[in-house]
């Protein structure tokens, strides 16, 4: 009873030394393109690239494309609800303050760690420096929001 | 768990067959990465907005990763995958000798991998970019810049723990590899810690553009 | 439902009697059903064999159909009253409320500050602009149907109008540590005029007032009472009187004399001495009282006498 | 049958036998007793909270004591009682059984998901005696990352406990897909198998992002990373949905399963054929899937965007179908049945009571405007222990009643179990339907001390309990004494027809003699009649 016969696709040795080789040349691709200034085009490059190489991980190194499809199933629905997680978190922290604009950023943006001393001494914050923290004009640029 | 007469030593009284078991095995490795990609999940989630919170700031603090070391662990990393699915596909054909030699490469690579980490990790100590309240590097601008490196520590931390698990996974293999418990016929267990490591290697791919690429 | 007493109140009301009534017809049908086949179809007999009918495409489709056209409705009703809950209309009156523990602070627009109680006019929509000091809070008015989450180092909004005069609860509703279930106020519902003189007495510091005199009032009006007695029993925090001039330990084991600075900076930096056997939970009172305030406070307290 | 051979619980003997087993039903075995002697903590805290408050003020125990007390009554039900409670101890139990397999796919993993379990349980036992916890058992930033209390050891425990879920939940996706006796088709498996199955999904992909939500409340609470903490830069908000993302899909692990065990009391005690099998089992699917949508309605309040509310208030009510499919689905099937109210079919009944008022009370709750007043008063109190306390626990104990004889081999008194039931019945639905009222008058929930005029509902409450805990009393009693001098139980006690009644009570180690082959379906009562003993 040797079972491997009719089990296990054995993939050539050259397969696996070109996928190697299209993962060298796709990270010094991706190396490269972060030089170049894309603005966000950047991110999408970066990511388009990763998936790339992280499919042919899985595809040859990982021998999913030789498998039985529920395999593939399980990897994929992983990365579905890992999207679920993001996309549905983003729905929040992206819109916050929609329907007025103070609710929109922290009301002093700067941490604990980066305030004056005497501020941090006085442990809990108090209302003098939280006022002075509003009149402070929040800064723009550093929030993110469009 | 005793084995029954007609059966092969490695194959456990509950399942009807070898192919059954190792069908059984495939599909719960493949689980159980299914949890590790979202255990990682959830620092991706934080990554994703903190950095829509404050762009600038991402951007200026990757600058200081190291992208030379970043590429090298990455050929590092990659090539570690490259001699793991080696060392399964000698051992599918019943080559054990050659397998050998590429688990031990493997581990060999993982082991550079982590050096070089270490590296990183000690001069950004030395700069003061640690997690949190510990952080007290000045140039980065922007607001917040120690969540960067925050998230910076959780995510190569993280994954270092998974080097070092993988390390001792593939040790293990190694081990009854040079037993010879196994053969072209079993090798289940090297074929699991394959799986794994190659899944810390997949997301060493995401991480490295995510961190030192584009910040 | 406690009667409802803001404008919203009844939008929610009935919504709330919509879901109420649809569930009890519902649950009905789903136990008077369950009751009826059990004794209907109570065994009798040795078992035998049942009928075997699997499904029924009309009828599933008929239990599936429509709750989700009810549920689809509550969705919407729901979703239409919530924006009128979150959306303030824009010539709302101003007020910024601080959760701290364990209390509510109220800054009016024209500089007045109450703590644990929050007035308001009749009649007129009220923009809450909330935040926290310390942990997270939630500020719920049962009788208006409205809460908010106190967040520290963000703002939140909400708003009510109230139409009639009246006191109603103020809840917190998050749970933020020991005296969580103290941490509670009233709002005050008070005619335009009666209103109106209000804030001005309250905002011009005590005027005509002794020291001594206008100090006690702050001492109720401040919430100080919430946590200190005067007349010689442990609270919260150490009873206050006879407490001057006298030397008093610590919990780091020293002993202070209390003078005026000593009063003065345990209403302003609370943590920095810390009585032996309390905790230390006493809000810092800086930026809520202003000079005269603090001054009125110390003269107050030194008068206490010994019981 | 065969003459009795050696069962599983004889053979093999001894204390080492049992630490060191590998046997599905005896790890079952020993997580229901772990579990039963948490939910037993857990009740006895419950009963300190409500003597606590009979009346407003301090009665015997002070404000910090009081908020440590409900923190651990709620991680201890949550965390060690209801999530492992129907999957890692009846589901072990049966599930292979259920399957005609021998065991689940890897015992080991099994062996290894109760050690977990014990040592995440030791964690948090080790954290309520050393400083025990204040926070509530979801764990809210800023407040657990400040408390004094003995929060990072608890988070531990939770963090590890959390691997003995995944554990077990990877084993039984393993098992249902592979390990199916001959026959057994994906549509002849017992719906309880189908509700494992869609808990094991949840299991699988919710809990390690409570792994990771852990790591980084204690790294926040260490380090002061700055990700939830507002104070170092954070979103306490960030925090939530991190922690309702495992969270709400966990109420879905504990509730899942119950309905599978429904499934088969209703089938079996009306001796008829399940109504709509694969509704059924398709809407526990579609559960699972959908739970993962809708986190954000713990939120509505929180701080959290109007579009994000809006979203999650709607797909809320997407699941609240579903189950509605399944309560018609199980009243459908008693129609023209033959109806035997044993007690497991007691608590089957019960739990379409309590679960349909529970479940419909959550409708309110999604409900954008009313969730606003409603959140964290004891309204919301009175939903969850409707749905966990009167769904779950009536399941559990159902399945408890109605899996026993095959447990142990022994009955127990029919006529105790009647009045227990009733008194728990009754009991429960004084505890907690007077909470409704008290929630929708405004009392918020984690009060230690509450206004005068909620004092009576409060005491009526309270009074409730005691007749609960009096239910529980005797069913602790009578299930032990029947340990003891029970009647010998026959290999079918109910006549069903599932696969695990075909081999003697208690089962021999290896479950069946030689392989066992499916001959019918499960609720095939049309065509098969077996009888009952
Ligand atoms: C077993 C656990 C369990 C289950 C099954 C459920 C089921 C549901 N829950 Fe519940 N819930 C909890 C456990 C559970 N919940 C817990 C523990 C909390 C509080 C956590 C905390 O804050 O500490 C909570 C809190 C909670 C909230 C947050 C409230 C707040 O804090 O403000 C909400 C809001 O939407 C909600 C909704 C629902 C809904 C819509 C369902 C639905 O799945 C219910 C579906 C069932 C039915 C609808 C009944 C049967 C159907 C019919 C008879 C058909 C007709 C139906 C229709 C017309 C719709 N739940
Ligand atoms: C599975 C989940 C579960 C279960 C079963 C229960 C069961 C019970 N719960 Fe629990 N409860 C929660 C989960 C659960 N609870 C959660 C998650 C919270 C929120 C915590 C938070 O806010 O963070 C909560 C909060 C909560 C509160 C609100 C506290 C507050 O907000 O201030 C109250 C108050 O009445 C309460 C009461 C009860 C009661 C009376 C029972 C009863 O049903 C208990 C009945 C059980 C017993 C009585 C067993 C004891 C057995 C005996 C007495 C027999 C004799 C013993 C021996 C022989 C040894 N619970
Ligand atoms: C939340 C409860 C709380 C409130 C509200 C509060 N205190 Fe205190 N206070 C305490 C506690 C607890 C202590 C003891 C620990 C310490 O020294 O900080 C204390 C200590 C003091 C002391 C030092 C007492 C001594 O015996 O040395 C003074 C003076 C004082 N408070 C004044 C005030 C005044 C004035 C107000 C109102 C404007 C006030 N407190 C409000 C809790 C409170
Ligand atoms: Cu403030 Cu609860
Ligand atoms: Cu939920």
């Amino acid at each position: 009873m040797t079972a491997h016969e009719h089990k296990h696709h054995i993939v050539p040795l050259s397969t696996y030394f070109s996928v190697a080789t299209a993962l060298f040349i796709l990270t010094i691709v991706t190396v490269w393109v972060a030089s170049v200034h894309l603005g966000s085009w950047n991110m999408v490059v970066a990511l388009l690239v990763a998936a790339t190489k992280g499919s042919l991980v899985a595809l040859i190194f990982m021998h999913l494309r030789y498998e039985k499809k529920i395999l593939a199933v399980v990897f994929v629905g992983a990365l579905a609800f890992l999207a679920i997680f993001i996309i549905f978190t983003m729905f929040d922290t992206m819109t916050r303050g929609e329907l007025g604009s103070e609710v929109r950023h922290p009301i002093n943006p700067a941490a604990r760690i980066y305030q004056m001393p005497a501020a941090v001494a006085a442990d809990s914050m108090s209302v003098d420096s939280m006022a002075n923290a509003i009149d402070s004009t929040v800064s723009k640029e550093q929030s993110g929001h469009e | 768990m005793t084995s029954h007469d007609a059966h092969p030593a490695h194959l456990a009284h509950h399942f009807s067959d070898v192919e059954q078991q190792q069908d059984s095995a495939k599909l719960g490795m493949w689980i159980f990465l299914l949890t590790e990609i979202l255990l990682f999940g959830g620092l991706f989630v934080a990554y994703a907005i903190f950095r829509a919170w404050n762009p600038d700031m991402f951007y200026n603090a990757h600058q200081y990763l190291s992208i030379p070391m970043g590429t090298l662990n990455t050929f590092v990393l990659i090539t570690s995958s490259l001699t793991m699915a080696l060392a399964i596909r000698f051992m599918q054909v019943g080559d054990k000798s050659k397998a050998v030699i590429n688990l031990w490469l493997t581990l060999m690579f993982a082991a550079i991998f982590l050096v070089v980490k270490y590296f990183e990790y000690s001069h950004k100590f030395h700069l003061g970019q640690l997690p949190g309240e510990y952080y007290t590097f000045q140039g980065v601008e922007g607001t917040n810049p120690h969540i960067f490196f925050s998230i910076y520590f959780a995510m190569t931390g993280l994954h270092g723990i998974h080097v070092i698990a993988g390390m001792i996974a593939i040790g293990w293999v190694l081990k009854r590899t040079l037993n010879n418990e196994f053969s072209a016929d079993y090798y289940t267990p090297m074929e699991m810690t394959g799986l794994y490591w190659h899944l810390v290697d997949l997301i060493w791919i995401f991480l490295f553009p995510l961190l030192y690429l584009i910040g | 439902m406690p009667p409802g007493k803001s404008t919203i109140a009844s939008d929610v009301d009935s919504l709330f009697n919509f879901i109420l009534y649809g569930s009890t017809v519902l649950f009905l049908i789903v136990v008077i059903g369950m009751i009826y086949f059990v004794v209907k179809y109570r065994a009798k007999e040795k078992d035998k064999l049942t009928s075997g009918v699997s499904h029924n495409l009309k009828l599933e489709l008929l239990w599936s159909i429509i709750p989700t056209i009810l549920v689809i409705i509550v969705f919407f009703w729901g979703f239409r009253v919530y924006l009128k809950m979150y959306v303030p209309p824009r010539d709302a009156y101003e007020i910024k409320v601080t959760g701290q523990r364990w209390s509510w602070v109220f800054d009016y627009p024209n500089g007045a500050t109450t703590i644990g109680e929050l007035n308001v006019p009749r009649g007129k929509p009220v923009k809450l602009l909330i935040s926290s000091k310390d942990v997270i809070h939630s500020f719920y008015i049962p009788d208006f149907r409205i809460k908010m989450d106190a967040l520290p180092n963000r703002y939140t909004v909400t708003w009510f109008e109230a139409p009639e005069p009246g006191g109603h609860n103020l809840f917190c509703a998050e749970y933020c540590g020991t005296s969580h279930s103290g941490m509670i106020g009233r709002v005050n519902v008070l005619g335009e005029r009666e209103f109106n003189d209000w804030l001005e007495s309250s905002a011009s510091f005590g005027e005509g007032l002794s020291l001594e005199d206008y100090g006690e009032q702050l001492f109720t009006q401040k919430a100080c009472v919430t946590c200190h007695n005067i007349n010689g029993k442990a609270h919260t925090g150490p009873p206050l009187n006879g407490i001057y001039n006298v030397k008093i330990n610590m919990a780091d084991g020293s002993l202070v004399l209390s003078d005026e600075n000593y009063i003065r900076e345990s209403i302003l930096n609370p943590q920095a001495k810390i009585v032996a056997g309390y905790q230390p939970v006493m809000p810092t009172f800086q930026g809520i009282l202003n000079d005269r305030q603090i001054d009125a406070l110390v003269a107050y307290i030194k008068s206490l006498e010994k019981k | 049958m065969s003459t009795a051979q050696a069962n599983y619980l004889q053979y093999p003997k001894g204390l080492k036998s049992w630490l060191f087993t590998l046997d599905h039903k005896r790890i079952g075995i020993m997580y229901l007793a772990a579990i039963m002697a948490f939910f037993l903590l857990g009740g006895l805290l419950a009963m300190i909270i409500r003597l606590e408050l009979f009346t407003p003020g301090e009665d015997f125990i002070g404000a910090d004591t009081y908020n440590q007390m409900f923190t651990l009554h709620g991680a201890i039900m949550i965390f060690l009682f209801i999530i492992p409670s129907i999957p890692a101890a009846l589901g072990n139990f049966v599930l292979p059984q259920m399957l005609g397999a021998k065991d689940v796919a890897f015992p080991r993993l099994n062996l290894a998901s109760w050690y977990v379990y014990i040592l995440g349980s030791l964690f948090a036992l080790y954290s309520i005696f050393s400083k025990a916890v204040d926070t509530g058992w979801t764990f809210y930033t800023p407040y657990s990352t400040e408390s004094q209390t003995a929060v990072i050891s608890m988070t531990l425990g939770v963090f590890i406990l959390g691997f003995s879920s995944i554990f077990t939940g990877m084993n039984f996706i393993v098992t249902i897909h592979k390990l199916r006796a001959p026959g057994m088709t994906w549509y002849k498996m017992p719906l309880f198998v189908w509700g494992l199955y869609a808990t094991a999904i949840i299991q699988v992909l919710a809990t390690p992002v409570l792994a990771i939500t852990l790591v980084l409340l204690i790294m926040e609470r260490a380090f002061g990373i700055g990700i939830f903490d507002p104070a170092m830069g954070g979103d306490p908000v960030l925090y939530q949905h991190f922690f309702w993302f495992y969270s709400h899909p966990a109420v879905y692990i504990m509730i899942l399963p119950g309905m599978g065990i429904i499934s088969e009391l209703i089938s079996t005690f009306s001796h008829k054929k399940i109504f709509g099998y694969k509704a059924i089992a398709f809407s526990s699917l579609a559960i699972a899937l959908v739970s993962f949508l809708v986190w954000g309605h713990h939120m509505f309040t929180s701080g959290q965007s109007e579009l994000a509310a809006t979203i999650f208030s709607f797909l809320t009510f997407m699941v609240g179908i579903p189950s509605g499919i399944k309560v018609f689905n199980w009243l459908a099937t008693m129609y023209k049945g033959q109806i035997r109210l044993d007690t497991p079919m007691l608590y089957a009944l019960s739990f379409l009571f309590l679960f349909t008022i529970g479940g419909l009370t959550g409708i309110f709750l999604g409900a954008l405007a009313v969730d606003v007043h409603l959140h964290d008063t004891y309204f919301i109190v009175a939903h969850f222990h409707y749905v966990m306390m009167g769904g779950t626990v009536m399941a559990f104990l159902g399945g408890i009643h109605f899996w026993w004889p095959k447990m142990f081999g022994r009955m127990y008194s029919e006529a105790w179990a009647k009045i227990s039931v009733a008194l728990i019945f009754v009991g429960f639905n004084m505890t907690f339907f007077t909470q409704f009222i008290l929630g929708s008058k405004g009392m918020p929930r984690r009060y230690y001390n509450y206004l005068d005029q909620y004092q009576p509902l409060h005491a009526f409450s309270s009074i409730g309990s005691w007749i609960l805990g009096l239910g529980f009393l005797v069913m602790v009693i009578y299930l032990l004494m029947s340990l003891k001098n029970g009647k010998k139980a026959p290999a079918n006690p109910w006549g069903s027809l599932t696969m695990e009644w075909e081999t003697q009570s208690p089962p021999i180690p290896e479950n069946f003699p030689g392989n066992p082959v499916l001959t019918h379906g499960p609720y095939d009562y049309d065509k098969v009649l077996v009888e009952r003993g």
